[in-house]
């Protein structure tokens, strides 16, 4: 089970600042656990975000996004518009989570 | 011999005023440091902790399927903003010195009827302590911009700052190191992280204000329990045991020198 | 007798800035308090090879842990003492070599690793020099709490006396200063004769790139 | 679907169905660039892409620090007064060049902020696509030990 995401929007001038924190390990298929095999990559794949149901960004991801990804970005929108955030990772989980930008 | 320290002597200014010379160097990379700092101050991933705290908190949980709602935090049942600004603090209903933690095991135990032993017992981010992080990110963002005030007027207050105190001078393990082996003077590094003088009142506030904090380098959210707890592996210390009096001193100690300072929490650290 | 005391104070104060200058009322040994001994006794466990033996203290970190007594002028005493039997534990190179390899030095100097209790009993234990001083200039990660090391052979030069007193040093520095704040890296079995060879050349050699 | 299967579908299959079954938009579905991101040295990278050999470009700013404190989480953000329809980061040293990739509807400022890790000091890119054509700026970041750990 993928835990919440935090997403924030703020508008001003016309312009809404998105602000997106994601629960997500980003394994990077680097390291080793104790026994010393790799532990195999698992990271968001692809992230998608809409505004009042229109794509305002599509993201990609390889393991060498951190930990815990963090994501800022800048639509013209309008208070009130609901923001709908999507991410799938490679082992399939998926996570959408809303906000309204105020 | 007398040669041996004239020699260490001379040596002694040269080192002296050679670091005058790299403090230039220094201060650009320490510089740098604070713009990155700055950069990854907006966004902080201990918001996501705070977030499943909150719901862990007033959700039903342990044998007797209660929530947290009339945990007493020091300032009376259900009563969370502001409480950890006053933690560690004497109780009376357990007649001990408890900080945050160990307050909270209490209240897991009396509400929930948890066994508070489970809690100690597991490891950091795992099982139990997983919850006890979230949740204390929760509490701890609900002191946030409040001033730290902790009191030592109990006599078993003031008894656990002054066991604190003496625990952070405690020298020990292969590298004879203490805390204050760190953390006792002020303008020191250690690479390029800088080290709160903790035995200050400035120091401290830096210090106890700032934790519980995500740590980037870890990509983890860290209670003042796991905090200490790796200072001491780090010390090459054993290992603390989690919500010891020996935690709770150390935890007195830094919070009562820090009093008057602002709480930060969650903090952001490397 | 009494200007060698001056000199070896003032080599105290200028290489370690001990605590000794803001201490100055009625000062006695810190006394023993079975609350605390208890408290810390009950406060720890062993974990893998952090056995519970390290929270044993051995004279130095008892005096040391008494920072107000350890750096009064009543303190003096037992200070010397306890520098003497650090100077005494103080072996000179069973092959009579000082100077090693720089390059395996720099590693030893990089790693802070080692004896904690994540490591195990075979895990090499670095030197962690660079945790608390400037030693390559290159190497922008470095800490203040000793004093800087760049040029260290370069400025001194490489005397006799100079190599034994680095050499010393390294080993237990606590030889100088009883409450100095490095490692004592022989006495503990830290590093092993030929890794305290190898740091004497990343300080010494005039190839290393610290004397650049 | 279990877990089991899941895992056994490959990703292009997978974003097949749930399009299918309409739970995301085709733009998502657009499948996860595996070579890209698998792609070992910058011109790999800038290969499949189709980036070619981009050049620089004043009109992008790459937003990053000097000297990064911890390598596990390095703030990268790409501006640009171009009009942008794809950004990307790329990191020269590490094991696979590419760490983030964006697409950028119209409406959508030339703008994204993100964190990467970093397994050294190294060249970071900010690659740019516009009006057809790929451009980019660079900038070196330190990543520093840190820690008693080292």
């Amino acid at each position: 089970m993928s835990d919440p995401m935090r997403v924030r929007a703020a508008e001003n001038g016309g312009i809404v600042d998105v602000k997106i924190l994601m629960k997500h390990d980003m394994e990077s298929g680097q390291r080793k656990d104790a026994a010393g095999k790799v532990i195999p990559a698992w990271h968001i794949t692809t992230i998608n975000m809409k505004a009042n149901g229109k794509d305002v960004l599509n993201g990609q991801f390889g393991p060498a996004v951190s930990k815990d990804p963090f994501l800022n970005f800048k639509y013209k929108g309008a208070k009130g518009d609901k923001i709908v955030v999507n991410w799938v990772d490679n082992k399939g989980d998926k996570r959408t989570d809303e906000a309204t930008a105020s | 011999m007398q040669r041996k320290f004239t020699l260490g002597l001379t040596l002694g200014i040269l080192a002296a005023s050679i670091s005058l010379s790299s403090l230039v160097f220094a201060q650009t990379a320490t510089d740098e440091i604070a713009k990155y700092r700055e950069m990854i101050a907006d966004g902080n991933p201990s918001e996501l902790y705070e977030v499943a705290g909150e719901d862990l908190w007033k959700t039903p949980a342990g044998p007797k399927n209660a929530t947290l709602e009339k945990c007493d935090l020091g300032l009376g049942p259900g009563v969370v903003k502001g409480a950890a600004a006053q933690l560690p603090r004497y109780f009376k209903d357990t007649n001990k010195v408890q900080d945050l933690e160990s307050r909270l095991m209490t209240c897991m135990q009396k509400l929930q009827g948890r066994n508070p032993q489970e809690m100690v017992d597991a490891p950091f981010q795992k099982g139990p302590k997983k919850d006890m992080e979230a949740i204390v990110a929760y509490v701890v963002t609900l002191s946030k911009g409040d001033k730290i005030k902790v009191s030592t007027n109990h006599p078993k207050e003031k008894e656990m700052y002054e066991l604190g105190k003496r625990a952070f001078y405690f020298q020990g393990g292969p590298m004879d190191f203490s805390c204050a082996s760190c953390h006792g003077e002020d303008g020191k590094r250690i690479r390029l992280q800088d080290l709160p003088n903790l035995t200050t009142q400035k120091g401290a506030a830096l210090g106890w204000g700032y934790w519980p904090a995500y740590r980037v380098s870890s990509g983890q959210f860290w209670t003042m329990q796991q905090r200490l707890n790796d200072c001491y592996r780090q010390q090459r210390f054993p290992f603390p045991i989690y919500a010891s009096d020996l935690t709770i001193a150390l935890s007195m100690y830094m919070a009562k020198n820090a009093n008057g300072g602002t709480v930060e929490t969650p903090g952001l650290k490397r | 007798m009494k200007i060698m005391n001056i000199k070896s104070l003032l080599v105290i104060g200028v290489f370690a800035l001990v605590s000794v200058a803001t201490q100055s009322s009625v000062i006695a040994q810190q006394a023993n308090d079975p609350k605390f001994n208890k408290m810390m006794k009950d406060g720890f466990r062993a974990e893998g090879i952090a056995g519970l033996d390290r929270i044993q203290q051995d004279e130095t970190q008892k005096f040391c842990s008494d920072p107000v007594f350890a750096g009064s002028v009543k303190g003096q005493a037992m200070r010397e003492k306890i520098q003497k039997i650090n100077m005494d534990s103080i072996k000179q190179p069973s092959d009579g070599k000082y100077i090693g390899d720089w390059k395996k030095g720099e590693a030893i100097a990089q790693s802070g690793r080692g004896a904690t209790w994540t490591d195990k009993a075979d895990t090499p234990i670095g030197g962690g020099c660079y945790n608390c001083h400037q030693i390559d200039k290159k190497e922008i990660s470095y800490g203040t709490i000793g004093p800087t090391l760049w040029n260290y052979g370069k400025l001194r030069g490489n005397s006799q006396e100079l190599i034994v007193y680095t050499w010393n040093r390294i080993n237990n520095s606590k030889a100088y200063n009883a409450c100095s704040n490095m490692p004592r890296f022989a006495h503990f079995k830290l590093l092993n004769e030929q890794q305290i060879q190898d740091l004497m050349a990343l300080l010494l050699d005039p190839a290393s790139p610290v004397n650049q | 679907m279990n877990q089991q299967r899941r895992s056994v579908l490959k990703y292009s299959a997978v974003f097949g169905l749930m399009a299918s079954a309409g739970l995301i938009s085709l733009a998502q579905a657009q499948e996860w660039n595996k070579a890209a991101f698998e792609g070992k040295g910058l011109d790999d990278v800038f290969k499949i892409l189709g980036a070619g050999s981009p050049d620089k470009s004043a009109a992008i700013t790459l937003n990053a620090p000097d000297i990064a404190e911890n390598g596990a989480v390095v703030p990268v953000g790409i501006t640009t007064t171009l009009k942008a329809d794809q950004m990307a980061i790329l990191v020269e040293k590490n094991p696979s060049a590419l760490a983030a990739q964006f697409f950028i509807p119209a409406g959508t400022e030339s703008f994204v902020t993100t964190r990467i890790k970093m397994g050294q000091t190294s060249n970071v890119y900010a690659l740019v696509k516009a009006d057809g054509k790929w451009s980019m700026a660079v900038k070196e970041v330190k990543v520093t030990l840190g820690g008693c750990g080292g």
